[in-house]
């Protein structure tokens, strides 16, 4: 039977080695994997690669990584926020290396990993700053930077429910970057509120279908068969 | 002269969105445009994190974590509204979907290029978030920001002299002292608040105006 | 008030033009927009470029527009089926040109055209007969095509349920190219089984938000205060 | 010599699709593979239309018209199944999310060039569908042919004649005759049905065979 379940979200993480590219789910406060991430700060792994539209707040969440000197770079959009003095700090002594991606581009270049693009064109960032170096095409009178897809080895995605075979639903915005992430990395771990059993997620509101998902974790799983 | 509070700025851009509009409105002092428009007008509001037809703040203690705009706010979702993930959310941005998108700027310049997400201090860590697509992708793109610097700098230029976030982008500039429109040739200004001249706004700008047609 | 429904289909396609560029939903037998098909056919605009799946069966939908003289053009994945006499005639007379695209090609140009996007790099097609004369690249020794958006003038959209804003949810596999092809057109008109007030489908269910959708018409208007 | 019937081809590829797979069978003969996976495995079919766990045909009177398969048949959905668009159902083909595909095919060359959408007669209206997004797409792709053309001419041969649906994509060839593998060092024969001979086979095929290892 297929069940990709997996009993704490300490065994869900612990196969990410040092040097892993890691994608996080999540904008803002909304719609990020807490405790997976939590899991892989006490996991331990360093030199990570992260790839998140922010960089966390506070001490929590990738913040939490940052301050524990496990992440060697990050890509992202939206690194600075409120709060967000880890990544300022980090950045400000130059022991993590920065590659800001317009969000609209991350998403994309993410979205396209997950589909099999090898590139796309896009006129965002066309005679900007964030495309110097960039490979730029003129079509119909139209500038478009070329980007490439952006995989990673490890998903962490934060879900509402989901079901033994991985498929998700989500809360409100807390999709955001998720189903993207979910369909991009070689392996697929997801946290959510719920698990249901297999057939009990309506097929019609199914958000990411279960084949991009490798691993479930809910806090109480032994509730799972409910 | 006279100089309009960021919310008399608010509520004139509130003005030129049309009823039936769908509308981005960036962080910061875009985000209370909303506040002014007319309740007689009906206006989608997108948020790029994932949302069509943002609400107001929700009450106290009705707050959802998930529900936030692109400000970090948490918001509601009026009837009608509806969640995508953010791929599809900048589909709806770059693909020309949106009627208006209104952002803040440190600089426009004269063609409408727009430099709103970096200054020139390379110390201070970036961020770009959505601004470059919004401005690519707009159907009409709106700056809202005083017309000058704290120090009175221009901020109104022949060309910017920050990292751009977009070329030929801006269609309307409202600032605290006029509204202004980027057109094929030039920057024209288009309305002068209260007793402000069209001599005291040029003096102000760091590029040529043309007057009122 | 926003209210996108029209009160029947003959009005809803009235305004398309001779020459015009026309996506239509649907695969096989599943998701066509039927009634806007015949709403067109009656209403004859003709030298047509239809952009489906598929080229119609028997003297049903797209069959009836080859069948009438009123297509030019057709885009296509899989135009010859079982029944498909009408496509088959008018392309062996010469009387249309057909641009075959393979599928998942075809549903991306579409999807792009909507996302604002330039072009992309798919490996599909790379090395056979339907790449000929096209842009391509090699990224790390893995051949890829550039491909260009395909917009329309027109969409003809086929949902399961609609509201007056737009927002449309589909029947199983109805959805195939629905969802991108109301995206990527200047105007999209929708048929629908049944239109609910505005509030009353579950913001987590809709499939395309209703930014993407002009018109919609349903077989009856009167109840759509239901 | 020994030739597999179509349900006898179909009943060989149902072997080698393992517990736990996400497959997609290509519309023909391909069709047949499911209904002899054996019961003790759980395998999960995805329709190239936009529909992950397809099951199988619904009772006379319980059809959806909206609910086929790729080759338009009527099909049912299993608990635990999904739908989507049809770009979703290409990025999950193309992006590798698949771990099987079974095709059939009119020519397969010794590289693994796959020839199966198109004759070399202009004049028949041509049609592609998903094959060429399938063919680059899944893990392993499978073929499942007879041996030979009806006037006996060889369908494995060291060139495609016919035009390719994708370069160097073939895993593993089914035919009635043998099993064949796409190697690096050439096409290898993996299994002889019934008393088959490899030179007999050998003798059926346009490309030179590598004898079991």
């Amino acid at each position: 039977m297929i069940d990709k379940r997996v009993a704490s979200f300490k065994e869900a993480v612990a196969d990410i080695p040092d040097g892993a590219s890691v994608m996080i789910g999540g904008f803002g406060s909304s719609g990020i994997p807490l405790k997976l991430i939590e899991s892989l700060r006490q996991h331990g792994a360093k030199g990570l690669t992260i790839i998140s539209n922010n960089a966390g707040v506070a001490e929590e969440g990738i913040a939490s990584l940052l301050r524990d000197g496990l992440v060697s770079k990050i890509v992202c959009s939206f690194p600075r926020s409120a709060g967000s003095k880890w990544f300022e700090k980090r950045f400000e002594e130059g022991s993590i290396e920065l590659e800001l991606v317009p969000q609209g581009t991350l998403s994309e270049r993410i979205r396209i990993a997950g589909a099999g693009i090898g590139g796309f064109l896009t006129p965002t960032g066309y005679g900007t700053r964030l495309a110097e170096g960039k490979e730029t095409k003129i079509i119909d009178g139209k500038g478009y930077v070329l980007e490439l897809p952006l995989p990673a080895d490890f998903a962490l995605v934060r879900a509402e429910c989901g079901d033994p075979w991985g498929n998700l639903i989500y809360n409100t915005a807390g999709r955001n970057f998720n189903p993207m992430m979910a369909s991009a990395a070689r392996v697929t771990i997801v946290e959510v509120n719920s698990i249901v059993e297999v057939g009990g997620l309506n097929p019609e509101h199914v958000v990411t279908p279960g084949i991009f998902v490798d691993r479930l974790v809910a806090e109480e799983v032994h509730h799972a068969q409910a | 002269m006279l100089r309009l509070s960021p919310e008399q700025m608010a509520e004139r851009v509130a003005q030129d969105i049309p009823d039936g509009a769908y509308v981005n409105l960036g962080i910061g002092m875009p985000t209370k445009v909303s506040n002014y428009v007319s309740g007689d007008k009906q206006v989608i509001y997108h948020s790029e994190n994932g949302i069509l037809a943002v609400g107001p703040a929700p009450a106290p203690g009705e707050e959802n974590p998930n529900l936030i705009n692109a400000g970090k706010q948490y918001v509601t979702l009026l009837p009608g509204g509806c969640y995508f993930d953010n791929a599809e959310s900048f589909a709806i941005m770059r693909g020309g979907h949106l009627d208006i998108a209104v952002l803040g700027a440190f600089q426009v310049s004269a063609r409408g290029d727009l430099a709103n997400w970096a200054t020139n201090n390379d110390k201070y860590p970036p961020a770009v978030g959505g601004a470059m697509d919004l401005a690519v992708g707009a159907r009409k793109l709106f700056v809202v920001m005083r017309h000058t610097t704290r120090d009175e700098e221009p901020k109104i230029l022949e060309e910017c002299t920050y990292p751009l976030t977009g070329t030929g982008v801006v269609r309307r500039i409202f600032t605290d002292l006029a509204v202004i429109d980027v057109t094929p040739d030039g920057l024209r200004v288009v309305e002068l608040f209260g007793e402000n001249t069209f001599e005291e706004v040029q003096a102000l700008t760091g590029a040529r105006l043309l007057p009122p047609a």
